[in-house]
């Protein structure tokens, strides 16, 4: 109980208390960049959840059955980003060849994962916060989903800012840096949510 | 393209991050202080002249096919030392700056120099350009760092610029002032370009 | 196929050359790192329990030091104290004398929200701790008499609240040492 | 002196793996991707404007290449794009000819033109022209509503101070998209050498016409124009006159002769110094003649 | 007889109304709540409405003016949001907190997503988010529950200081929802003590005075009465609409009734559930602020949706956030899912499906 | 008293006491009709005679140009004295027939068939087809092709539609006061030429008195039903009233009344099928309601098809103020003419007239999203979001938001605070639609 009670918790504080994006501020160039459609929000968001649930497990156990055996924590970032770099073209490589329609509606989204702070920055919180190894990959794949949460929220959004008559230099990223302020401020509400 | 230019066109008109809007992670995360700000902006900086110097000497050597994988290991061997470096020397900012260092690895502006300019140019454009491209980005690090400090805290580097009884504009120094301020800035250089 | 075994290389190499460089700036960087941690450590320690000289590590969940004075005696202990505030984990270094009363206590690691809940940071907040026992320490808010930050409640209470379970946790020695300090 | 040599065993051997299973991987995954799209993509002009007829530039650049689209539809893009894309694709240019919009109806402008009913409706040509057959007296003419001015992507469409609509042919790519955009079909996308055209597009008889045009400018189907083109390029249809630009020759011949100054002709102007000029010259001839007469006179 | 008539497409009759009709009815359905307001909290409450009005109002004539778009200001949408960004704050407040307020709330919140019609975000709410985020301090301390005028009510609050001396200061807040939080968060109070507390809070005397407005809070949640006096004029007026309301709070109804109680799960009164619908801005929320047409779904199902989702995250607020009170934020989130409800519930046209 | 209604709708005000107590007046011969040759839905009629030819009235001067199309009958006698575009109702112009008339109302022989029951229902039918008859509720469909099932589709009800949901007009409510025994057989003859079952009359609870003298009538007939309906707009859409009264719902995106096996006529659609079998006379009158604040004296007029507005007007002693708009049919669905010399036609139900303030029209607003379009649109369509797309040139997304499913009721440009067009953005896209469909 106690058990589903901490995972619980955990989802609530990646999701929403400490949401990646909004409140961490990592994953913000897809955050702006592929929220101007809902489909490829949702595209992309499912790219991003798989990736860094994937990102989260082989970097934890690069790290606990290699790095920290042989007292080389300090090659971390590098072996980490290239971890990372390595799966992501992996995956994209692998959906291409076997689900082309997949490829289509996701893979595309693929190469921009490798620069994304957020599959990098999950890997490096895993351990700095000595999750176990469940809970790393938990961790993973609860930062995907706010991550994907909230890309969708301001795909949805920025598709209905189609349609206003905002100031012309205000159009793009100036508003959409203003929606996500906005909606930072609304999840404030989040905050110190205890259970 | 003169040198001078070279230099000088990461400032404005090409800034990475009000023009480009690359690396809006760590623009965001850090400046909640102007001090802050000058660490991330140099840290970035020193890794972008070093790995730009290094791509353009190597990149003769390198295979297309790993050119990103082989860019992506010198990149991050520069964030390792930066990290190590400001761990041992600066260990206060190396703190409030915290993980924000070594994602300077996937900070797009680095990645995006190395693949758009270092591996095409010779060493002193390289050089050049990555000074300029840094040193861009921490000048604007620096007027964000400097609103969000002025208004969220009252002070300036540190310094208190309003008497005790001012009460600072929190939310400035918090995640939905920096989105805001952002906001705010790149609609001004719009409405500045469009002007001109 | 060779190709591939020439990709592979290169960027060996390159994998090589990078960790061999890294290695050495570690072999220079990391004992300056440690000593760092450790003088910084040492002089919380110091701030907390002034009177000793010389900590002596315990370990144990948490685990926390024994400060001695010249003459080796025993004057107190020290622990960090943790606990999640308003946003984040609040690390508290606690100096107590050997009968378990604050002796003083420093804020080592937080990221409350600034103005508010970092403001703990403050020495008036902290010095007010100074001299309280376990069952005392209560915020005002709570009909005690620990006054909480302006706003910050949370992180008070959150300060509190972790000293106290550290000490309950810490299975520290009770025997009265005879050398009483202040 | 272990921790070097771990460092660099691991991350090298890290290095390798990845290095080897990517490139087992791109080979066992390998998918064909042709080079020329994007090469294409990157030279279009990336303004989506949808000239050529597909969904943005991107959809046409792999049209191009796959399924072998003609490479001058691009309008905007023009001459450079065509020769760049040609030489991609290894194709011989065939340069397009730079065509601009010309409007078939002149009618004085939005405050001068006559109306049969006040409109109170939404400000589109396309929903003026259904309410009621549209506000002004002619049944053919522009509404002034200014769908095609919205439509152009290039600023080349501008309104004048009677609320005329001016194609500023420097700006003009020849997209086509004011013609799309106007319910009346007023707009022809035509060779910029041959911009004779008429200036009415009304098929209602001469008298109606002309009493519902706001300029006066109606054709009226008086066949003059006919008969005076040297090339038989304009016939009537439907009381009204139409060129044949295949034909047409832009000598202006029937602009002069139209009653009504219903037909432009771009180069009158540029005619009417010639002819300028060349009058002066004649005169300058005969007044030459004269004195010379005058010397031959004086002479005798 | 005139020689040209209007021509214009059908319908040729319009019912009589217009934005500006709806928003000042708005503004008239408001008063009944700020002259509660001025009458518990003194005319300071008055003035500060008065700064946030002329704050907005002039905000949203400069930028239009600055965009060189018609001034829009006598439509009365800035009135209203300089109204409710007033009705947010307490009356305590210095001047200068409802004109920032005010000025944000316009020009962040409205008019740069292109104004009227067009943001996403409530207003006055973002505004009020704004100023919690700012000054969190001025906007949670210094209730000032009554004031001279108001004195011959006995606050139901200073009832609950007549229980045993030994009650810590916990419940000192001023505010019932604020003594609800403490409860919850603290641990330094017996069971019996605290359902002491909750009976008391329960009670239909303070159910009573939370009805009328004998209680702290801010300028325009005070007096449920009066709120509901002006929603039933806009809900007579057709201006609002059943859904979003009964949604909103039938769900808080459900909601505190099942995990309200301080005890474990169904361990509250009856009387708990509407405690926290006539405490805190719920009513002023959920009748004024969650209606605002331009933040809320136009479908009648995505309502329905809206106002469940509202009440659900007010509660989680309440119970077991870090505020005591939830609605603004709720409302908040709520508004950034707006567009995905609107487009997933989308109704299907009339008539049954063709197969 | 258990009203019945549709889901949706709204309540405007209902204008009907100008005219709604004016018993219906004959209109005196007019001296030139116009017979506009496109007067219903589907091809044109074809003229049969040339400029000159001498006709009585009810003579047949344009054949049916197709099988959805109906003949044109002369509506007085006199000679054929033009061929040519006229002004039509919707403001375009239209092929018509000008009629002078000599005066004489010369009419063609009409018999009187009292067994007219006994009829088989092809002959009806073809009584019907010939005396070129139209539904004269407004769309204008040729009746006999309601009236000719394909194969498999049977009809077991027929729908009287007597709601006149429309303000202002009153046409339908006093022939139903004054010609219900006639309504009533038209009813039976439609019921058997379907062999239909079941009748039933739909009427609006603001006809208390047609409401009651229909139940009277029909005290024996069990087969015949009077439904009481809710007082609201627009309960006269046939999709609308079919759910009323018989909670039957027509299929979406295209389907049609006998797809749940019903026929909806207009009532007076049923009077015009009475005559013409019983007495094959063919459809050249019609009753019409002119009203408006501004006329003089607002009446019921029963007046020949083709008969100039003008004419009517004048006949309601012209108007007391400078007229601002001129509406022919209802205000709610009929269309704004530019000018009053235009005839009528078998679908014109009203002609009414405003002042300049009555036929001012505010300027678009943005949309507020209130979402009132929403709320009662009886087709339950989002119309703000049609006319967006539409404003876009998205016709893919209007047609999936479904523009083709809007009757073009009104409702929703009613109820809008924001002043938007909507009906008239939802034109163009059903326009646009229906090109690209064809492509
Ligand atoms: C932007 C923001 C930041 C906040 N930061 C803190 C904080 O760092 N620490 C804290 O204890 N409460 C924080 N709060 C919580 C509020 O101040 C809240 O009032 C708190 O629950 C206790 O209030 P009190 O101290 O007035 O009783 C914050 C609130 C907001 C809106
Ligand atoms: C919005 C709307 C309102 C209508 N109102 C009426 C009405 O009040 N009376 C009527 O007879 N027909 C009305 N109609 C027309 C009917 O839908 C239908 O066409 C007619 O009843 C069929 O009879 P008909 O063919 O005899 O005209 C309305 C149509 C629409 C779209
Ligand atoms: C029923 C109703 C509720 C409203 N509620 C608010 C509100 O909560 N906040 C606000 O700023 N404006 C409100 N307005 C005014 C207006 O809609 C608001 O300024 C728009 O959100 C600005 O685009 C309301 C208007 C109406 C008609
Ligand atoms: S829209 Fe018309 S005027 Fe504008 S560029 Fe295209 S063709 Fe020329
Ligand atoms: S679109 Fe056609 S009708 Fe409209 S303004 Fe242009 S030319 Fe005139
Ligand atoms: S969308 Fe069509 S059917 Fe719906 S209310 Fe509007 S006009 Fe009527
Ligand atoms: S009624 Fe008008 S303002 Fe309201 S949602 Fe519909 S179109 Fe928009
Ligand atoms: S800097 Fe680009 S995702 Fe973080």
């Amino acid at each position: 109980m106690e058990f589903v009670g901490k995972i619980l918790f955990m989802a609530v504080m990646a999701i929403f208390v400490q949401n990646f994006v909004l409140m961490r501020f990592l994953g913000l160039c897809p955050y702006i960049g592929v929220s101007k459609k809902l489909d490829s929000a949702l595209g992309m968001g499912m790219a991003v959840i798989f990736v860094m649930t994937m990102a989260s497990t082989f970097t934890w156990l690069i790290h606990t059955y290699l790095l920290v055996p042989l007292h080389i924590e300090f090659l971390q970032t590098i072996a980490f980003i290239l971890t990372i770099a390595s799966l992501v073209q992996l995956v994209e490589m692998v959906i291409q060849k076997t689900a082309p329609s997949l490829y289509r509606s996701l893979g595309v989204f693929l190469p921009l994962i490798t620069t994304n702070c957020a599959v990098l920055g999950v890997a490096i919180l895993n351990i700095q916060s000595e999750y176990n190894f469940i809970f790393a990959i938990l961790n993973g794949l609860f930062a995907g989903i706010g991550f994907t949460l909230v890309l969708i929220l301001m795909a949805g959004i920025r598709e209905r800012l189609e349609r206003a008559e905002l100031p012309v230099s205000m159009k793009g990223m100036p508003i959409s840096m203003i929606v996500a302020g906005s909606m930072a401020l609304a999840f404030l509400g989040f905050s110190g949510l205890k259970f | 393209m003169t040198l001078l230019k070279e230099f000088t066109k990461g400032f404005i008109k090409e800034n990475p991050v009000f023009v480009m809007a690359l690396g809006l992670c760590p623009t965001l995360a850090v400046t909640s202080s102007v001090v802050n700000a000058i660490g991330m902006g140099l840290a970035a900086t020193f890794v972008l002249v070093f790995s730009n110097i290094f791509i353009s000497l190597i990149k003769n050597f390198i295979p297309p096919k790993i050119r990103i994988p082989a860019f992506i290991v010198v990149i991050a061997s520069f964030v390792t030392i930066v990290d190590m470096v400001m761990n041992a020397y600066l260990p206060a900012i190396h703190k409030s700056l915290g993980l924000f260092i070594p994602l300077i690895v996937v900070n797009c502006i680095i990645l995006g120099r190395a693949e758009a300019f270092a591996s095409k140019n010779n060493l002193i454009r390289s050089i050049l350009d990555g000074l300029g491209m840094g040193l861009g980005f921490t000048l604007a690090l620096v007027v964000i760092g400097g609103i969000r400090e002025v208004l969220g805290a009252g002070q300036f580097l540190g310094y208190n610029l309003f008497p005790e009884t001012f009460q600072p504009m929190l939310v400035a120094i918090l995640a939905p002032g920096a989105f805001i301020v952002m906001g705010l800035l790149m609609g001004l250089m719009n409405l500045k370009k469009k002007k001109n | 196929m060779k190709y591939y075994f020439k990709l592979g290389f290169v960027l060996f190499i390159i994998t090589a050359i990078a960790s061999g460089v890294l290695a050495y700036m570690n072999t220079i960087t990391q004992p300056i790192i440690e000593e760092n941690q450790r003088v910084a450590q040492e002089k919380a320690r110091k701030e907390v329990l002034p009177s000793a000289i010389t900590f002596e590590e315990v370990a144990g969940d948490p685990s926390y030091y024994i400060g001695k004075n010249a003459e080796e005696n025993i004057v107190g202990y020290t622990f960090v104290a943790s606990l999640y505030g308003y946003s984040s984990d609040v690390q508290t270094m606690v100096g107590v004398n050997p009968d378990l009363v604050i002796v003083k206590i420093k804020i080592v690691s937080q990221a409350e929200t600034p103005g508010l809940g970092a403001n703990c940071e403050k020495l008036e907040f902290q010095t007010q701790f100074s001299g309280m026992q376990k069952d005392r320490m209560l915020v005002d808010k709570d009909g005690g008499t620990i006054v909480s930050l302006t706003g910050a409640t949370i992180t008070t209470r959150t300060i509190t609240n972790s000293i106290k379970t550290a000490m309950d946790k810490l299975d520290i020695p009770t025997e009265k040492t005879d050398g009483r300090i202040e | 002196m272990s921790i070097l040599l771990y460092s660099i065993v691991t991350l090298g051997t890290l290095g390798l793996i990845y290095g080897l299973g990517l490139a087992f991987a791109s080979k066992k995954f390998h998918v064909e991707i042709d080079p020329k799209i994007e090469e294409i993509n990157e030279i279009l002009p990336g303004v989506n404007c949808g000239s050529c007829g597909y969904p943005g530039c991107a959809a046409y650049a792999e049209a191009v290449v796959q399924k072998g689209a003609e490479i001058n539809l691009c309008a905007p893009g023009g001459d450079d794009v065509l020769k760049n894309i040609a030489e991609i694709m290894g194709i011989e240019a065939t340069t397009t000819d730079r065509k601009v919009a010309i409007i078939h109806c002149q009618s004085g402008g939005k405050d001068n033109t006559n109306y049969k009913y006040n409109y109170q409706g939404i400000e589109t040509c396309k929903a003026a022209i259904l309410v009621s057959g549209g506000p002004n007296a002619c049944n053919y003419g522009c509404v002034f509503q200014y769908d095609c001015v919205r439509a152009c992507k290039f600023d080349a469409m501008h309104i004048d101070d009677n609320g005329m609509i001016i194609v500023d042919n420097e700006n003009c790519t020849g997209c086509g998209a004011c013609a799309i955009a106007c319910p009346r079909d007023l707009i022809e996308m035509v060779s910029i050498k041959k911009r004779v055209h008429i200036l009415c597009a009304s098929h209602d008889k001469g008298a109606v016409s002309r009493k519902a045009c706001g300029n006066n400018t109606a054709c009226i189907a008086c066949t003059l124009c006919v008969k005076k083109c040297p090339v038989d390029a304009i016939t009537i249809d439907d009381n009204l006159a139409i060129i044949d630009y295949d034909k047409c020759i832009v000598c202006g011949m029937c602009a002069d002769v139209c009653p009504t100054s219903a037909i432009f002709d771009p180069l009158k102007e540029v005619r009417a110094q010639k002819k300028a000029t060349a009058k002066a010259k004649a005169e300058a001839i005969k007044k030459k003649i004269t004195e010379q007469k005058a010397e031959e006179n004086e002479k005798d | 007889m005139n020689d040209v008539f209007a021509v214009s497409a059908a319908p040729h009759i319009k019912q009589n109304i217009s934005v500006s009709a709806v928003m000042w009815q708005v503004v008239l359905a408001l008063m009944p709540a700020l002259l509660i307001g001025i009458f518990f909290f003194g005319i300071q409450s008055l003035l500060l409405t008065l700064y946030a009005v002329v704050a907005a109002v002039s905000t949203e004539a400069l930028i239009q003016r600055f965009r060189k778009v018609p001034v829009t200001i006598s439509d009365g949408s800035a009135v209203v949001t300089g109204i409710l960004i007033a009705f947010n704050i307490n009356s305590s407040s210095p001047w200068w907190l409802p004109v920032i307020g005010a000025v944000f709330a316009i020009a962040i919140g409205k008019q740069i997503f292109g104004g009227l019609g067009f943001n996403i975000f409530n207003p006055a709410l973002l505004g009020r988010a704004f100023m919690m985020a700012s000054w969190p301090t001025l906007m949670t301390a210094g209730w000032k529950a009554t004031t001279p005028m108001s004195n011959l009510f006995q606050s139901s609050i200073n009832g609950l200081r007549n229980l045993p001396s030994n009650v810590p200061e916990v419940i000192t807040s001023a505010t019932p929802l604020g003594v609800v939080k403490a409860l919850r968060d603290t641990t330094q109070i017996s069971i019996d003590m605290a359902n002491t507390v909750m009976d008391n809070l329960t009670s239909m005397n303070t159910l009573q005075d939370l009805f009328w407005g004998n209680i702290g809070g801010v300028i325009g949640e005070v007096s449920a009465a009066a709120l509901l006096i002006g929603a039933a004029y806009l809900a007579w007026k057709h201006i609002i609409e059943w859904r979003i309301p009964v949604s909103y709070i039938g769900t808080v109804f459900v909601l505190t009734y099942i995990f309200g109680g301080i005890n474990g799960l169904f361990s509250a009164s009856i009387l708990l559930p509407i405690f926290h619908i006539l405490s805190g801005g719920l009513i002023l929320g959920a009748f004024f602020m969650a209606t605002d047409m331009v933040t809320s779904p136009v479908t009648k199902k995505g309502r329905l949706i809206f106002g469940l989702g509202c009440g659900f995250l007010t509660v989680v607020i309440r119970l077991i956030g870090g505020y005591p009170e939830g609605v603004s934020y709720s409302i908040l989130l709520m508004n950034i899912t707006v567009p995905l409800i609107d487009r997933y519930t989308t109704p299907k046209s009339f008539g049954e499906v063709k197969k | 008293m258990g009203l019945k209604t549709f889901p949706g709708g709204i309540h405007p005000h209902d204008f009907k006491d100008f005219s709604k107590d004016k018993k219906i007046e004959e209109m005196p011969l007019p001296q030139k009709v116009v017979i506009p040759l496109s007067q219903h839905i589907g091809a044109p009629s074809k003229p049969i005679v040339k400029v000159g030819d001498e006709v009585l009235a009810g003579q047949r001067i344009a054949e049916a140009g197709g099988f959805v199309s109906i003949p044109m009958h002369s509506s007085i006698s006199g000679k054929v004295t033009k061929l040519a575009k006229f002004n039509h109702p919707t403001g375009i112009l239209v092929q018509g027939i000008e009629i002078t008339g000599d005066g004489e109302d010369r009419w063609v022989e009409l018999t009187d068939d009292s067994n007219y029951m006994d009829l088989c229902a092809k002959d009806m039918k073809d009584r019907i087809t010939a005396a070129g008859i139209c539904g004269m509720g407004g769309a204008g469909f040729p009746t006999h092709v309601k009236l000719s099932p394909p194969e498999g589709k049977t009809i077991d009800t027929i729908i009287l539609n007597g709601v006149e949901c429309e303000p202002y007009l009153t046409a339908d409510y006093r022939i139903m006061l004054e010609q219900a025994e006639d309504i009533i057989a038209g009813l039976k003859i439609l019921m058997k030429t379907v062999d239909a079952k079941n009748g039933v009359i739909g009427i609006e609870a603001n006809k208390p008195d047609a409401i009651k003298l229909f139940k009277k009538l029909l005290k024996n007939e069990k087969n015949i039903k009077v439904v009481g309906l809710q007082l609201k707009y627009p309960q006269g859409a046939e999709k609308q009233l079919i759910y009323a009264a018989t909670k039957r719902k027509v299929p979406n995106k295209g389907g049609l009344p006998m797809d749940v096996n019903v026929v909806v006529q207009n009532v007076g659609t049923a009077i015009a099928v009475y005559e013409a079998v019983r007495y094959q006379k063919p459809l050249v009158e019609r009753v019409i309601t002119v009203s408006g604040r501004i006329v003089k004296e607002p009446k019921n007029i029963r007046a020949r098809i083709g008969t100039i507005y003008s004419d009517l007007l004048e006949f309601c002693g012209s108007t007391t103020e400078d007229i601002g708009k001129v509406i022919s049919g209802g205000p709610m669905m009929g269309f704004a003419m530019p000018s009053l010399e235009t005839p009528m036609t078998k679908g014109s139900s009203g002609l009414l007239l405003f002042d300049m303030k009555e036929a001012h029209r505010e300027k678009e607003d943005v949309c507020l999203r209130c979402g009132r379009c929403v709320d009662i649109c009886p087709m339950y369509l989002v119309p703000s979001l049609i006319a967006h797309h539409v404003r876009n040139d998205d016709w893919n997304s209007a047609e999936k938001f479904g523009v083709m499913e809007c009757m073009k009721c009104g409702s929703c440009a009613y109820v809008c605070p924001s002043h938007i067009k909507l009906i008239q953005w939802i034109d163009i896209g059903k326009i646009k639609v229906s090109e690209n469909r064809q492509k």
